[in-house]
């Protein structure tokens, strides 16, 4: 099987160990993989901070590109980047106005076609079908599934799970045989573009993720977003600080809990490169 | 040259406009002579072939006027007069029927100074318009005779 | 030969001082058909009328046209006198010279002529009008209620009261709606129950009301003063005869863990049963669907201890077809209780519950003798929060109405609430607070002042648990925009308030309209909030919209004065000014081709099937039919119909064309 | 829609976010309810439903305040004032166009100048690179913001876990990012 992949600036810089963990579950279900030829970065929050028609007009690239290569489908892990790229779509399914201003800009042909999906779409349709026989280390521990803001919201575009008490993540890791707590921080916003200009309000939002986290006995938390990640991980310190705690609790992506599952080393999904030590597994 | 004194029909409604009129003239609001008004029950038996019926014998203008929406006295006979006249206007359009000769309007039991508005509005723009004779000309008289003979 | 009798009017000077009413009966005195013209002072006094009368007889008028005021001021004056005369009223029609003419123009030789096309055109008008007869249509004097709430309680009573018999169709077990599940009631604080037993007992008892509970409408045939209506009798599995209502039963029934639905889940009931201690009637029913019988084949524990023998468990639904003369709906509403706000975790936190739970846990009669206990641990609740439009004013998840009466038994729960946990503090999360009644802010008022309960101004944005605690995220707007984060142990959601399931199939077969939620719609917003557009149907209470006790009631009693005006006579007459469909000899049957558009926007439900059919039975063809009853004469089909085989009395095709054309026209 | 059919010219920044974004202010009736779950709203100096007033009172002083607010900034376009407004008002998108109008009219609040010298730095980052050049970006940052020594301590480790590249990753068509960015950026004079 093989299918189309973006995986944005993230995952080749700050979020390797997402990364490897996707490819290493990909290539564990035989799923081959194929990067969108010359990509670019989607903008993030800065472009649609900053200009609107920018904030299209590199989500468009990317995937007027991949219409060109002919991938219909593309997996997108990066939650942030996965926004993006499907606000980009509905907006400009919306105004085809704007869409033929944003073709004019990139001098490219984009008509909309690529599918978009998200790691956790990806693992229901192709990982947990095959799951069957494969588990050997049951991911037996308690988990808080973490959302964000970014896969669920705005609900009407994405049209996935809910925006209140998303249950996919969870499902899928009942599955393979953690148990998930019922977490009511599980979409609540971690401070994510703000990241280095407002380290103190970042501090707070995911202190106040991780503190419950803890406070409800999870072993884990569970994200599917690097910038989710990178504010829960590495600004670890950060929050403690803040909190004039000690939390220790490990942040890991889905993707590395499933690889750890069926049998995947540590290292093979990265874990080695968290701040906070993994002592899972 | 004397002034042209057009001739305009009025279709009024029983429940609003008719009483409408009935308040014009209980607080003696002028208004031209020109327009004769014709009581219906209600917007909705207005029969739009009326329209083209009065034309053809010489009305120079023609007024309709009922109930504000939702006001309906049988709650949704406007509406139906409504969507019915959306219909008919393409219609008439489609015919060549001049538009402006036209006015549909809503008032009210409690807008007398509104119906003295209205007609003298209309009668002051067919006169600029002038006879519509025109008219005489051009329709089409087997529309008319079938919808006469019953 | 048409002998046509003219009377212009000079109304003193109102009409004769702009419009020269000598000329005006002078020139259409001479008009073809004109028998009889003359002009006089004042034709509606006395002598005027007198004239009139004695002109119709001298001149055996066959039409005539008063030439006065308005005929919404005299018309039935005139056509009266034409009556007493001999003359069929329909065929007086009056020419409106005074509002439409010398009141609103200058005296001026136009004026008159005016006036005398007026005049002419109700001449070439009355010409072809033809006699009319009044319809009249017996009337069945007993009403049928539906819903046996404290609306249809009201109506039955107030209706049977007059002296007419009245059947009250109740779909649960008892009667009582939803009043009988309130704990205390706003303004007074009342006891619910203390004020509405004595009603239900009454209607047990009253010797002109005919009870069905357990029952429902199944179906509605025939108009104004002739329904037959079908009502299904579902089968309670007892022979209430024989039961003595002792409740043995009741108490031996192995099946215990029910949800019940009169404590709203927060209890349980048995398979047989009695829905509440004061239910009316106090018998019981069977449950089928939880019975263990039912379910498996075997148990009948009820049969055998039933003292009388008077469980059946093979008792069928019985089906009875009843004529009634007039309809009151009152089946009341409902509340919102799915899941439609996840954030606030409506059905996940046991704590979070919704306004009557709140009044079952207040009850003296409920679950917890009227202590306020949380249901997950039974605890007392220190600190408890109230959110009002939950769900209402809320287009985007809810509805986007006031539900209108939740501000008011929100302070109410805030106040029962403090009234029985004097140290408890109860927050409530409001966006306005909507009090207009009798003694009602005043009462709001108490709960702030008195009662200390704190009013916020401002929206939850989401409840979440921890620790056994429910964590409230609002708002205070009035702080500008501040947070707020109130540690509660219970939240009491004031969900919307929502039209009754069932409500639009009802509504199909009762043949009324509803709106975009499902409520009744009555026939006019402010003239006839009681009336629905069906003759005969009226509206009480809560299934118009969410409404109060001290509503409902005052419009029951409206609904009941209606049908009982309606029963006051043994024949209903109305003016005959009604459609009708062309009926020509057979092959043809009627120059209706069965298109049935005109059905389709009669906003009155006035058009039927007729068919025609050979002597064998088979079908030929199927053509309009107007029932008379129903029709109320608006011409929406007339105008609509294309193969123009619909036509109206008084407003004909024929007559509006000749109006059209004598208007036009030089005589 | 009926609003628009309704709608005169008005000389407002409600009207203008009318027309940019079809966000209609009028139709927040104040509830509070984005207030309650945003996020960031005890750090706002205008939390949303505040600034959904001001620009209801479509007067240029309140307008002015909205341009000049640190919430405009604070805003981290979570989503969830949208998803939980009952008038389902799309705070986030007009919070996009309020950035752009600020900076567009020099309205930025002054404290809130290091957010903006991120996305600045961000921008940069992949007007050169066509993709996110980390190091750089922090180094760029670091720059403008003047805060030379926050985050210094994470970028060890960072290179440590192989999370930081010292070189940046080349598009190979860099031609066509540069024109994307001149079209928008320089041409739409938001540079
Ligand atoms: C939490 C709460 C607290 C309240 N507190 C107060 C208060 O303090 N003071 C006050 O004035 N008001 C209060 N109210 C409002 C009050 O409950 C209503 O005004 C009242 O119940 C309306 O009466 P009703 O007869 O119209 O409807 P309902 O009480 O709803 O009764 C309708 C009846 O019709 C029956 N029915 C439904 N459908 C059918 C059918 N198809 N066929 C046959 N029967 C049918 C139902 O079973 C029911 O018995 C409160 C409401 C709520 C929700
Ligand atoms: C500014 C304003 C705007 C309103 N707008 C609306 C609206 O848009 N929609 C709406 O639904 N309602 C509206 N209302 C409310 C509406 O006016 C009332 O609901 C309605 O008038 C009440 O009717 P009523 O017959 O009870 O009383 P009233 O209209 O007050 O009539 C009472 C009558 O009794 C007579 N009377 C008084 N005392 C005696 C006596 N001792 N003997 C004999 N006769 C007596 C009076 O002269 C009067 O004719 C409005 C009210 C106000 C003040
Ligand atoms: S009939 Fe009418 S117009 Fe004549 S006197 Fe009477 S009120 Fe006046
Ligand atoms: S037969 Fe049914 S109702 Fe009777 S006792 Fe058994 S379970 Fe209860
Ligand atoms: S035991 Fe028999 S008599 Fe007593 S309540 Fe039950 S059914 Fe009625
Ligand atoms: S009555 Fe009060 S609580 Fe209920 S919907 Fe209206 S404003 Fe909200
Ligand atoms: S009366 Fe006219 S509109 Fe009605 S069914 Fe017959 S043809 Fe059709
Ligand atoms: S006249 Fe009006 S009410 Fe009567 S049948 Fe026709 S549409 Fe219905
Ligand atoms: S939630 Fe929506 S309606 Fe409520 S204050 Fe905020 S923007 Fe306005
Ligand atoms: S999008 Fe902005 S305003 Fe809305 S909740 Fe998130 S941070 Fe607050």
């Amino acid at each position: 099987m093989k299918i189309g992949v973006y995986p944005g600036c993230s995952l080749t810089g700050s979020a390797r160990d997402y990364n490897e963990s996707v490819f290493a579950l990909a290539k564990a279900f035989d799923i081959e993989l194929v990067q969108v030829p010359d990509w670019n970065c989607c903008g993030a929050t800065a472009a649609h901070n900053l200009n609107r028609e920018l904030s299209l007009s590199l989500p468009a690239r990317i995937l007027a590109t991949a219409e060109k290569n002919g991938l219909d489908e593309i997996l997108v892990p990066c939650a942030a980047c996965y926004s993006r790229l499907i606000v980009t779509q509905h907006e400009l399914k919306k105004n085809p106005e704007l869409k033929n201003r944003i073709n004019e800009i990139i001098g490219m042909d984009y008509r909309g076609t690529t599918k978009l999906i998200n790691v956790i779409e990806w693992i229901d349709a192709s990982i947990i079908p095959n799951l069957e026989g494969k588990i050997t280390k049951p991911f037996d521990y308690k988990v808080a599934c973490y959302y964000g803001c970014l896969m669920v919201r705005p609900n009407k575009v994405l049209n996935y799970d809910r925006a209140e008490d998303p249950q996919t993540m969870d499902i899928v890791m009942e599955k393979i045989g953690a148990h998930a707590l019922y977490f009511p921080f599980k979409t609540e916003c971690c401070g994510a573009g703000l990241s280095v200009s407002r380290t103190d309000t970042v501090s707070k939002l995911s202190g106040k993720i991780i503190e419950d986290a803890v406070h409800r006995g999870a072993d884990t938390l569970i994200v599917a977003c690097p910038m989710c990640h990178s504010n829960l991980d590495m600004r670890r310190p950060d929050i403690n600080k803040y909190w004039k705690s000690d939390f220790k609790l490990p942040v890991m992506y889905v993707t590395q809990a499933i690889g750890l599952a069926i049998g995947l080393t540590p290292k093979e999904v990265g874990l080695q490169r968290h701040f906070v030590k993994v002592n899972i597994s | 040259m004397a002034e042209f004194e057009p001739k305009v029909v009025a279709f009024v409604c029983n429940w609003c406009t008719y009483a409408g009129a009935d308040l014009t003239g209980t607080s003696r609001i002028k208004y031209a002579s020109n327009v004769k008004i014709i009581r219906f029950p209600c917007t909705g038996r207005i029969d739009f072939m009326l329209l083209l019926k009065s034309f053809a014998n010489g009305a120079d203008g023609i007024i309709v006027s009922g109930c504000h929406p939702n006001d309906c006295h049988y709650t949704s006979g406007n509406f139906h007069a409504k969507r019915r006249w959306i219909m008919f206007k393409e219609l008439m359009d489609f015919m060549g029927i001049d538009m402006n000769r036209i006015t549909f309007s809503w008032v009210s039991a409690a807008e007398g100074a509104r119906w003295a508005e209205v007609v003298n509005s209309t009668v002051d723009r067919i006169r600029k318009l002038g006879p519509y004779v025109s008219y005489k000309q051009m329709v089409n008289t087997t529309v008319e005779e079938e919808v006469i003979n019953e | 030969m048409a002998r046509i009798g003219v009377f212009v009017c000079h109304c003193g000077e109102n009409i004769s001082a702009t419009v020269d009413c000598g000329k005006v009966a002078e020139t259409v005195g001479k008009l073809k058909h004109v028998a009889f013209s003359t002009d006089y002072k004042y034709m509606c006094s006395d002598p005027g009328q007198t004239l009139i009368k004695d002109a119709i007889k001298e001149h055996k008028l066959t039409g005539i046209v008063v030439s006065a005021c308005s005929p919404r001021m005299h018309e039935p004056t005139f056509r009266k006198a034409a009556a007493e005369a001999g003359l069929n009223p329909f065929l007086c029609e009056m020419a409106n010279l005074r509002e439409h003419c010398s009141w609103v123009h200058e005296k001026n030789e136009m004026t008159t002529d005016k006036a005398i096309d007026l005049v002419r055109i109700l001449i070439e008008k009355v010409k072809i009008n033809s006699a009319l007869q009044p319809i009249r249509v017996p009337v069945t004097k007993t009403a049928l209620v539906v819903g046996g709430g404290i609306a249809g309680i009201q109506s039955a009573l107030d209706i049977a009261n007059t002296g007419h018999k009245v059947i009250l169709v109740e779909r649960s077990p008892s009667i009582g709606g939803h009043m009988s599940q309130l704990s205390e009631t706003f303004p007074t604080l009342d006891c619910s129950q203390c004020i509405l037993t004595p009603r239900m007992v009454e209607v047990a008892q009253h010797p002109n009301i005919t009870l069905y509970t357990y029952a429902e409408v199944e179906s509605l045939d025939g108009f104004i003063g002739n329904f037959t209506v079908k009502i299904r009798k579902k089968a309670k599995s007892i022979y209430e005869k024989d039961c003595t209502g002792c409740g043995l039963c009741t108490t031996k029934c192995p099946q215990k863990k029910i949800p019940n639905e009169f404590e709203e889940g927060l209890g349980f009931r048995p398979a047989i049963y009695v829905p509440f201690p004061q239910a009316v009637p106090n018998k019981p029913v069977i449950d089928r669907e939880h019975c263990t019988y039912y379910l498996k084949g075997k148990c009948k524990v009820c049969e055998i201890v039933c003292p009388t023998k008077a469980i059946r468990f093979d008792q069928p639904d019985e089906v009875i077809e009843v004529k009634i003369g007039a309809i009151v709906i009152a089946t009341g509403f409902d509340i919102k209780r799915s899941n439609f706000f996840p954030e606030y975790g409506f059905g996940k936190y046991k704590d979070v519950i919704d306004g009557l739970q709140f009044e079952r846990l207040a009850s003296a009669s409920g679950p917890t003798s009227g202590a306020i206990l949380r249901p997950s641990d039974g605890q007392v609740p220190k600190n408890i929060v109230f959110v009002a439009c939950a769900g209402s004013r809320d287009p985007a998840k809810g509805i986007a109405y006031c539900s209108k009466i939740c501000c008011m038994y929100t302070a109410k729960h805030a106040m029962l609430y403090k009234h029985k946990v004097h140290e408890g503090k109860a927050h409530v999360f409001y966006m306005d607070i909507r009090s207009a009644g009798k003694n009602y802010d005043e009462f709001v008022r108490r709960a702030i002042e008195e009662d200390y309960v704190n009013y916020i101004r401002g929206r939850v944005s989401t409840i979440y648990e921890r620790d056994g605690k429910l964590i409230v995220k609002g708002v205070d707007t009035l702080l500008g925009a501040q947070p707020v984060e109130i540690v509660a142990d219970m939240v009491v959601l004031a969900t919307a308030g929502v039209a009754n399931p069932g409500a639009e199939e009802l509504a199909q077969k009762l043949h009324v309209s509803y709106d975009s939620h499902k409520f009744f719609a009555e026939a006019h917003p402010k003239l006839k909030p009681v009336e629905t557009n069906t003759a005969g149907i009226f509206l009480a209470g809560a299934c118009q919209n969410p409404k109060d006790i001290p509503d409902s009631v005052s419009q029951a009693s409206g609904a009941a004065v209606k049908v009982a005006a309606l029963f006051s006579q043994s024949e209903l007459t109305r003016e005959p000014l009604v459609a009708y469909v062309n009926r020509t000899s057979p092959p043809m049957y009627s120059t209706c081709v069965g298109c049935f558009l005109c059905q389709s926007v009669c906003p009155y439900q006035a058009i039927e099937h007729e068919d025609f059919k050979t002597r064998d039975g088979k079908i030929i063809k199927t053509v309009a039919k107007i029932n008379e009853g129903l029709c109320q004469g608006c011409g929406t089909c007339v105008a609509l119909c294309r193969s123009k085989s619909i036509d109206l009395h008084g407003y004909s095709n024929n007559q509006v064309y000749t109006e059209v054309v004598a208007l036009l026209n030089d005589y | 829609m009926s609003h628009s059919e309704h709608s005169i010219e008005r000389d407002s920044l409600a009207y203008a976010i009318e027309k940019h974004v079809e966000v209609h202010a009028q139709k927040c009736y104040q509830c509070g309810k984005c207030s309650a779950g945003c996020p960031v709203a005890e750090e706002m100096d205008l939390p949303p439903s505040l600034v959904m007033r001001l620009l209801q009172t479509e007067k240029s002083s309140n307008d002015d305040k909205v341009l000049r607010s640190e919430s405009i900034w604070l805003c981290l376009t979570c989503e969830m004032c949208l998803s939980r407004c009952p008038m389902e008002i799309d705070i986030p998108s007009m919070m996009d166009y309020l950035r752009q109008r600020s900076r567009s009219e020099k309205k930025v609040n002054p404290k809130m100048k290091n957010i903006v010298s991120f996305h600045k730095a961000f921008l940069h980052s992949i007007q050169y690179t066509g993709r996110l050049f980390e190091l750089g970006l922090i180094l760029d940052y670091k720059r403008q913001s003047l805060k030379l020594t926050q985050d210094m301590m994470l970028a060890p480790k960072m290179i440590s876990n192989g999370k930081l590249h010292f070189i940046p990753e080349l598009l190979k068509d860099m031609p066509h990012i540069t024109k994307i960015f001149k079209k928008t950026i320089v041409e739409g004079g938001s540079k």
